[in-house]
């Protein structure tokens, strides 16, 4: 008996000891974690609020290598540890960059670059030309597989000319070239940690920027350090985290309860109170993308011009930018901002035309005008398409709302199978890059399958056109085409908010949304 | 022997015996008054989901931008939401959608879960304990609402979609409460004499056995109603249940959320809503547990 | 009933119980009484419903919540016990009067082992050690006749038979040495062979230990074995109290007779059993006059409209008209004469009523 | 008793053949199994007309000889023939038509009736079943039948909880009489009644049985239940019958010692306090039966050889089978 | 002993074999191409193929789920699509926080439920009675979400008490880490011991009213005594297997918690996982759910049996 207690006893004993190892090991995870990485451990801890900046992101950026890289957001991340051959200043014009100057030959075929000297990689390598000749080539090693190689397919040769001296020859005049080098696949990596097979550069980035990656967790929060061996003006403060909230809500509480100090983006519901708020900066930028509905051309009733045009006329554009963004964006009817030297003037934001609208379908003589109008979950896409459905039906159309996560909205684009779709871009500093891909027949994020050969006859010119002048013309004539063609519905330009804490200084609204953070100081 | 006494008396009342039992339960549930409240109030949202169109003061999906984010008031009684549309009547209509996905997802529950639970339970053997029983634990071990989840995505958004996942992730409760309401039955000496006496297997399920499996059943079905309210309004708040603009107590819960500060009422009322329902149907669920009581007296 | 005398270890006087619920009151127990004296066993009988368990329940002042003692006394040594406290009663329960149950498979708790709740019952009321419980355990284990008691302690209820069982509900219930034992259809759950061996046992330890004995059955033939005084209990009256002998040779209520008559004989052989017929109606049915009248072959119209008073000796009580001086003025039943014992008791004969 | 021997014949209703149900727990994959002996080899027939009682304490496998027998429960293995014909063979058609003539009535008078029919239902069905009955005769037909056991017509509208204990039993007997049976298995069908009561259903058993002309099997521990109601009685103890011979014969001169201690233990109220033959200790577990003669562990007469040797179910006198080594 | 563990173990394979295939035929059959979800909206159609052929996601289904399933007995989950990290580097990374607010919310739902579960029984029919089981009754019919948000709209917006979301490791800050989950764990933990209650008083019920309860009373023995000597002790071991079988439901209260309050944990990988189609993440977050609940109800089995000892472990009969 008392044998068989004992051993009910001892039982009882492993048993409960397993459950606590297990919950040690849950426990012991993490232990392991942060000894792992013992002195971000004490940084949290010690590190005081002063010597720290805290970005809140409106998602986790999946891959840190920039050559890899298609997220909004990771564009955000780029800017603390890497730098671009090019950057752009507030009016989006080129400035220097990791290029201290370049030029371009008359013809608009050849540029050369003339880099900064001095400059290392975090990981002691020296940058020079080779570096980025070694950079070109990686983006556009097909085995890699970079989605940013388009940026420079039209490369036909490029040399070293000295060890700061480097030189890209084009097989055609590329007018976009420049400010495609001040985005991704300007972005220069370390060629010594690509190379190294124990380096993952989408987790470990090595760059020459102002900050050094020092650890990330994954879907949760990134940590940087300031590089002592900067070759810039080093940053005020020392330690540089990101902190990633997909809740908008989230987001903005933490920024008002103090644990973030600057914010990527926010929900324009919001405006008003972040506004208010007397602790609170609030930047505010036109945005240089655009937002609207695509339609599928191929299906009915969008295979119908007339009907198309009737979209235009029954949206209201202005009680859209009121309802939903708070009066943060400018009502759109081309893909160039306001504030874009391509947009037009000409082309005026119509009023809301119900009689225009029903007049136009009724021309048009389709009978059925039931749709899926198919949108990603967010509250204020819900609350856009709510509006959008009140006003369409009020001229005749019948539609169904249908939320599907964002990715699977791509899936379906790339398939061909929706109706009418919410989808906009974030908006490209050349505007080539609002424009050629989207409209021209058959580009990659054509997916409304509509072709008009005038149109593309003007993009492809405007995009080999190297005088700015010249390729505005293009660009207006080409918006006022797409306008009557309307294969996609204008809707919005979302402006750009950055709120900020009071203690924060020296923030350079660049229209391209990103938050330079060595910029920033902190009171 | 009074009993006989009263056959003789009430004859014409005794021909009737299936009215007698229903008499008696229901003089049984009016006893409860907690179940009492939960009927009527179930019964007054059946009523209202009913008659929506007629009782609720405003379209719910009419927009009215100059009415936004307003606070309750005599024109709208529970205020407004983001697009200026009236809560009242949006909670109005939600209570279709509620009362529907609890109804029809249970139904598909039903449907499917009582046949196999009978059959699995019956007959026993290697199907039913090797395959049956093991597949409703797999899918009993994957939280309800994760499982919903999954389903309504792969499903794509929608109710009705949203209501034959909810059906889904119910039935194998149903399977596995009906098999062991079988089990216990089919040892019981009365399915023996059945048995004994020649009546087939079919007959005995159908006629015997599911009669006596019906209250555990409903009493299991308005817990699962419940439920599966709150997993559609689970899956409304996470963008997968009714589509805007129908209005759903959850996709309300889920703006309101965002206005919490400003315009809490977008959030309060659609969320009371679900509480009420949940709760009276839950106090309906006792009353008919103790109505349907087997010791009968 | 019968007089009292210093004897007596319990007196129970007048005793009405019943149950209430939110709208009513029922009453079970209607005015039962009797004594029982040092020494003596004194067996309960009746068929289920009949209050026999209420009764004894009520003693222990162990009724359920709803169960209610509207009046009557329960004297134990002269004390009375039906205004105690909770914690009063405690005191008495299990060290002066014990009771064991029917159920030996459930009347102890599964997850103690069957020594621990002995230990526990013994060191409610005595000032030991555990050890000297323990001890005292093992002594009790030895007296009801459990094989091996040292092992047998450590035991848990399930690892034990059910005669094993109901003995170790007897040990426990001995172990503060009682005055009184209340046994409540102690064998009803047990084989014959077993039930001989408890029946055995009980009458043993009733010479060993002094002490009284209320035992509660439906069952004559136990009620035989082991009864020296015997109350037959009905629809909750006693309706007979006697010695056990006079009882069995010369029952005077119908219904004892009947009783008594049903039970199939182990000697000789009869075609058919004489019957009472029906049932023992509900509570809250209860016939306005004697509660048997229903089911009695001799009733009167007097019977159906007024409760008899108890009758007969005083060795002898028994609650029924015929043995009253009224019962030749009484009017028979319409239909003729009654006629005894049936044998087919199923159709009832419904009285005649004015 | 002169009738019932009258109508006895020598003809046997049932003959059982090594019949054997053993009860696997557990089983399976995972599980080790472990053999319950609850019919452990029954050899014994049932002449038409006579009620053949088998008495035993609980476990010993009485209950689940009776349904055995009636293929409620696949038995183990061995024989049995009603009418010469072997029922273990009958396929699901044929042995529902079998049922027709062996009916059972069992102890929970609470169990046994399906509490969400009622009693016209009920029976209707198992009428209707077997086609005792053309269509518009059944209500008639089921309501002189609920009258024939001594319950009212109206007791047709009724459900089960409205009756009290002793009539659900006797709509258990008008059920297992609708279909017009040969043989009932009485499965302890008084055991739960109170002793009025009890009498009264057996007095009705008795007078259907004449009526009707049936065979009884009669399942009891109760021993005078037994003796009163019996023609022959058998005596089981853990699976085996122990003891088999006419009922006067068995109880004036029983030949096993476990028939003579059960006996001797019936608290009776005819007789003073009677010599005990006490039995040791308590029934075996069916799981682990004891070698050799399965009483001998509690048998006063037990000696090494009834540890080695099982004894047969051998004829001591004429028309008395006991099964022991040292009976006469 | 022996046996009856390995009758469970083999039992435990078989479900999560069959929770395997619900998962795997799940996954595979949402819409939406993992290739194209891993490349983002500006990749191209060769690199697309490319990237496909690398996954194996051309290869028939069946290859696809052996292959899976043999990764999985070597512990490897996967790699998330979205960011290649490990899978269980991510589970090991998220299953803390989890395990941090399902043991806060136990333990508010334990304290809550065993004092109201035994006042309301013990003290059946009173006030204490009626309130103890409207309160649970409105905790099992509150929607987890609403109570959530009426938790947040109360103490952290208006009265600005709580953080009203958000999450602070412990290893960080033990004290800001609780204050955080704080109100998550009792948005979650509410209904848990709303069940409690009900499942504790109903089982206590039984027992109080059971034989061996009147045979402690019959002995002497005190209500106190009997009630906390012998009642609780008996009633709660079914609560617990009962409980056992509502932590499935449990996780999934996690899921909506998780994502109300911003807290990084499975449950939000999970919806993240399913938002993004990132089929590692989350046929290994549903596999690793499930396996928690298999493995919860194995030890609780065991528990049970060792605690109450009419259970043989010898695999009794069903």
């Amino acid at each position: 008996m008392d044998d068989r207690m004992y051993s009910k006893k001892l039982l009882t004993t492993l048993l409960l000891t397993l459950l606590i190892v297990l919950a040690a090991c849950g426990g012991g995870g993490q232990d392991s974690e942060s000894a792992g990485g013992e002195d971000e451990a004490e940084d949290l801890t010690n590190n005081d609020a002063e010597d720290t900046l805290v970005v809140g992101l409106d998602d986790d950026p999946p891959l840190l290598d920039p050559h890899l890289s298609t997220a909004q957001v990771e564009s955000q991340i780029f800017k603390a540890n890497y730098e671009t051959l090019i950057n752009v200043d507030e009016n989006l014009d080129p400035i220097p960059g990791l290029a201290k100057d370049w030029d371009v030959s008359e013809d608009g075929l050849t540029y050369t670059f003339y880099l900064q000297e001095g400059v290392t990689f975090h990981d002691g390598a020296d940058f020079n030309a080779e570096a980025v000749k070694y950079n070109f080539e990686r983006i556009l090693d097909e085995d890699l597989g970079s989605p940013n190689a388009s940026d420079l397919r039209l490369i036909e040769e490029m040399s070293v000319e000295d060890e700061y001296t480097f030189v890209v020859e084009l097989e055609e005049t590329f007018a976009p070239f420049l400010s495609g080098l001040s985005h991704r696949a300007g972005q220069i990596v370390s060629p010594k940690a690509a190379e190294d097979e124990e380096i993952d550069l989408s987790n470990e980035p090595v760059g020459t920027g102002p900050f050094q990656f020092v650890d990330r967790t994954a879907q949760s929060h990134l940590e940087f350090e300031r590089f002592d061996d900067y070759w810039g003006e080093s940053p005020d403060y020392k330690y540089l985290e990101y902190h990633a909230f997909s809740n908008e809500d989230t987001r903005i509480t933490n920024l008002v309860s103090g644990d973030l100090d600057i914010v990527n983006r926010i929900a324009h519901k919001d405006i008003e109170q972040l506004e208010e708020n007397p602790e609170i900066n609030m930047s505010e930028e036109d945005g240089i993308g655009f937002q609207g509905l695509m339609l599928n051309t191929d299906r009915e009733p969008f295979d119908n011009q007339k009907v198309r045009q009737a979209m235009n006329y029954a949206v209201d554009r202005d009680a859209i930018t009121e309802v939903v963004f708070h009066n943060g964006a400018e009502p759109a009817v081309s893909p160039f901002a306001p504030s874009s030297w391509a947009n037009n003037p000409d082309l005026e934001v119509p009023d809301r035309e119900v009689e225009k609208a029903q007049e136009l379908l009724e021309e048009s003589g389709v009978e059925d005008l039931s749709f899926t109008l198919t949108v990603s979950p967010s509250p204020a896409e819900q609350q856009l398409s709510e509006m959008l459905k009140s006003m369409l039906d009020d001229v005749g159309f019948e539609v169904e709302i249908e939320q599907v996560e964002f990715g699977a909205i791509l899936d379906r684009m790339y398939e061909g199978d929706y109706d009418v779709a919410r989808l906009g871009w974030s908006g490209r500093v050349d505007p080539d890059g609002n424009a050629y891909s989207w409209f021209h027949t058959d580009e990659t994020y054509n997916f409304t399958g509509s072709s008009n050969e005038q149109l593309d006859e003007l993009l492809v010119d405007a995009r080999t056109t190297v005088d700015q002048n010249e390729r505005q013309e293009m660009y207006r004539q080409a918006a006022e085409i797409l306008w009557d063609e309307a294969p996609y519905i204008f809707l919005y330009h979302e402006n750009d908010y950055k709120p900020m804490k009071d203690n924060v200084q020296g923030f350079n609204h660049v229209p391209d949304g990103l938050i330079r953070p060595a910029d920033l100081t902190l009171e | 022997m009074e009993q006989t006494e009263n056959l003789s008396v009430q004859t014409t009342k005794v021909q009737n015996p299936r009215l007698r039992m229903l008499k008696t339960m229901l003089e049984r549930l009016w006893q409860n008054k907690l179940a009492v409240f939960g009927g009527v109030v179930t019964f007054l949202l059946i009523f209202t989901a009913l008659f929506a169109t007629w009782l609720a003061p405003h379209d719910p999906t009419e927009q009215n931008y100059s009415a936004v984010l307003q606070a309750p008031s005599s024109e709208y009684w529970f205020g407004t939401d983001n697009l200026g549309r009236d809560i009242f009547s949006r909670v109005i209509y939600g209570a279709q959608v509620s009362l529907q996905a609890g109804l029809i997802s249970v139904g598909i529950a039903l449907i499917i879960g009582v046949p196999i639970g009978l059959i699995s339970g019956y007959y026993r053997g290697f199907i039913d304990e090797y395959i049956i029983m093991r597949m409703t634990d797999a899918m009993l071990s994957i939280p309800a609402l994760v499982l919903a989840l999954a389903l309504a995505a792969v499903l794509g958004a929608g109710l009705t979609n949203a209501m034959i996942a909810i059906g889904l992730v119910l039935t194998p409760n149903f399977v596995r409460l009906i098999r062991g309401e079988v089990l216990a039955h089919r040892e019981k000496e009365y399915v023996e004499a059945g048995k004994a006496s020649g009546i087939s297997d079919f007959s005995i399920i159908l006629k015997h056995i599911l009669p006596n499996t019906i209250a555990p059943i409903m009493v299991q079905a308005t817990l699962a109603i419940a439920a599966a309210i709150i997993v559609e309004a689970s899956l409304s708040y996470l963008g997968l249940g009714t589509q805007p603009p129908n209005p759903s107590w959850g996709s309300m819960l889920a703006t309101g959320q965002g206005y919490l500060d400003s315009a809490p009422w977008i959030a309060l009322f659609p969320g009371a809503l679900i509480f009420i329902t949940v709760i009276s149907i839950n106090l309906f669920g006792d009353g008919i547990r103790d109505m349907l009581d087997p010791k009968m007296k | 009933m019968k007089s009292t005398s210093e004897e007596n270890q319990l007196q129970v006087h007048g005793l009405e119980v019943g149950f209430k619920n939110k709208k009513k009151y029922t009453q079970i127990l209607n005015g039962v009484s009797f004594n029982v004296n040092k020494g003596e066993t004194l067996c309960i009988v009746g068929e289920s419903g009949c209050g026999k368990s209420l009764t004894s329940l009520s003693i222990m002042g162990l009724l359920p919540e709803s169960g209610e003692v509207r009046s009557g006394e329960i004297r134990f040594e002269g004390q009375e016990l039906t205004n105690r406290s909770m914690k009063e009663m405690s005191k008495i329960r299990g060290n002066e009067i014990s009771m064991i149950f029917q159920e030996p498979m459930t009347s102890l708790n599964p997850v103690h082992t069957v020594g621990k709740q002995i230990i526990e019952a013994i060191r409610i009321h005595r000032n030991v050690s555990k050890k000297e419980a323990t001890e005292r355990v093992v002594e009790m284990f030895e007296l009801v006749g459990i094989p091996s008691p040292r092992e047998r302690v450590h035991n848990y209820p399930h690892e034990m038979s059910g005669g094993m069982r109901q003995r170790v509900m007897i040990a426990m219930a001995l172990a503060c040495d009682p005055k009184l034992l209340i046994a409540d259809e102690p064998t009803t759950a047990l084989d014959v062979t077993i039930q001989a061996q408890i029946l055995d046992l009980l009458n043993e330890l009733k010479g060993d230990l002094d002490m009284s004995i209320v035992m509660i059955t439906h069952d004559l033939g136990v009620v035989s074995e082991m009864a020296d005084q015997v109350l037959v209990m009905y629809a909750g009256e006693v309706i007979e109290y006697t010695d056990s002998k006079s009882l069995f040779e010369n029952p005077k209520h119908p219904y004892t007779q009947g009783l008594i008559a049903s039970i199939p004989k182990l000697q000789g052989k009869t075609e058919e059993l004489p019957v009472i017929k029906g049932a023992v109606p509900n509570p809250d049915e209860m016939p306005s006059g004697c509660r048997f009248s229903t089911r009695c072959a001799f009733a009167k119209q007097e019977c159906f409209d007024q409760s008899p008073q108890e009758e007969g000796t005083e060795a002898h009580p028994v609650r029924c008209w015929m043995y009253s001086a009224e019962w030749q003025q009484m009017t028979p039943l319409k239909g003729g004469e009654s006629n005894g014992y049936t044998t087919d008791g199923a159709v009832d004969r419904e009285p005649i009523r004015n | 008793m002169a009738t019932p021997q009258m109508e006895q014949s020598t003809e046997n209703l049932l003959e059982i053949k090594g019949l054997k149900k053993y009860f696997e727990l557990g089983g399976g994959l995972f599980k080790q199994k472990q053999q319950v002996k609850a019919v452990d080899d029954l050899t014994f027939n049932v002449k038409k007309g006579e009620t053949l009682g088998i008495v035993g304490e609980s476990g010993c496998g009485k209950s689940t000889m009776g349904r055995a027998l009636l293929q409620l429960q696949k038995p183990t293995s061995g024989e049995v023939y009603y009418e010469g014909q072997d029922i273990a063979q009958l396929n699901g058609k044929q042995l529902r038509k079998l049922r027709k003539d062996i009916q059972i009535i069992f102890q929970d008078p609470f169990a046994s009736l399906n509490p969400r029919m009622t009693v016209g239902a009920m029976l209707t069905e198992i009428v209707a079943t077997h086609e005792i009955v053309p269509k518009k005769e059944r209500q008639s037909y089921v309501q002189n039948l609920l009258e024939e056991v001594g319950l009212k017509a109206e007791a047709y509208w009724k459900y089960p909880h409205e009756f009290s204990g002793g009539q659900r039993q006797r709509v258990s007997i008008a059920r297992a009489l609708a279909v017009q049976p040969k043989l009932i298995i009485c499965d302890e069908a008084v055991s739960a009644l109170d002793v009025s009561v009890q009498a009264q259903v057996l007095n009705l058993l008795q007078k259907l049985k004449r009526k009707h002309q049936l065979t009884y099997i009669f399942i009891s521990h109760d021993l005078s239940v037994v003796k009163h109601i019996s023609d022959r009685v058998g005596v089981m103890y853990l699976g085996k019958m122990v003891e088999l011979a006419d009922e006067d014969s068995i109880y004036e001169n029983p030949a096993h010692p476990y028939t003579q201690a059960l006996f001797s233990a019936i608290p009776d109220i005819t007789e003073d306090h009677k010599e005990r033959i006490q039995l040791k200790g308590d029934v075996p577990s069916p799981l682990n039966v004891p070698t050799g003669c399965r009483f001998h562990t509690r048998c006063p007469l037990a000696t090494e050889y009834c540890k080695q040797a099982e004894p047969a179910l051998e004829e001591v006198k004429e028309h008395h089978l006991a099964a022991c080594h040292y009976a006469e | 002993m022996l046996s009856f563990l390995l009758r469970r173990a083999g039992l435990m394979i078989v479900i999560l074999f069959f929770v395997s295939i619900i998962v795997f035929s799940l996954v595979n059959v949402l819409p939406g191409d993992p290739a194209l979800m891993i490349l983002g909206q500006e990749a191209t159609d060769e690199s697309l193929e490319a990237l496909r052929e690398d996954m194996g996601l051309n290869d028939p289904l069946v290859m696809q789920y052996f292959a899976w399933v043999g990764d999985l007995l070597q512990g490897d989950f996967g790699q998330s699509f979205r960011d290649n990290t490990e899978v269980s580097s991510l589970l090991a990374e998220k299953i803390p926080i989890t395990l941090q607010l399902t043991v806060m919310s136990f333990a508010i739902a334990v304290l809550i439920a065993i004092p109201a579960g035994v006042i309301s029984a013990t003290r059946k029919g009173t006030l204490w009675d009626s309130s103890a089981t409207l309160f649970a009754l409105s905790g099992v019919s509150l929607p987890p979400f609403w109570l959530g948000i009426l938790l947040i709209f109360i103490f952290a917006v208006t009265l600005g008490w709580f953080p009203p979301s958000g999450y602070v490791p412990i290893t960080e800050n033990v004290a800001q880490s609780l204050w955080y989950m704080l109100l998550p764990a009792v948005a979650l933990g509410v209904r848990l011991s709303a069940e409690l209650t009900r499942m504790l008083r109903s089982s206590l019920l039984e027992v109080l009213g059971s034989d061996y309860i009147r045979t402690g009373y019959a002995k002497g023995l005190l209500e106190r005594a009997v009630v906390y000597g012998h009642a609780l002790r008996n009633s709660i071991l079914p609560v617990i297997t009962v409980s056992a079988l509502q932590f499935a439901a449990f996780l999934g209260g996690t899921v909506i918690t998780e994502e109300i309050f911003n807290i990084p944990g499975l449950g939000q990988l999970l919806v993240t996982s399913i938002q993004t189609r990132d089929f590692p993440v989350l046929q290994g977050a549903v596999m690793f759910m499930a396996l928690a609940v298999i493995l919860i109800n194995f030890l609780t089995d065991v528990l049970y049996s060792i605690l109450d000892p009419r259970i043989k472990l010898t695999g009794g009969s069903q």
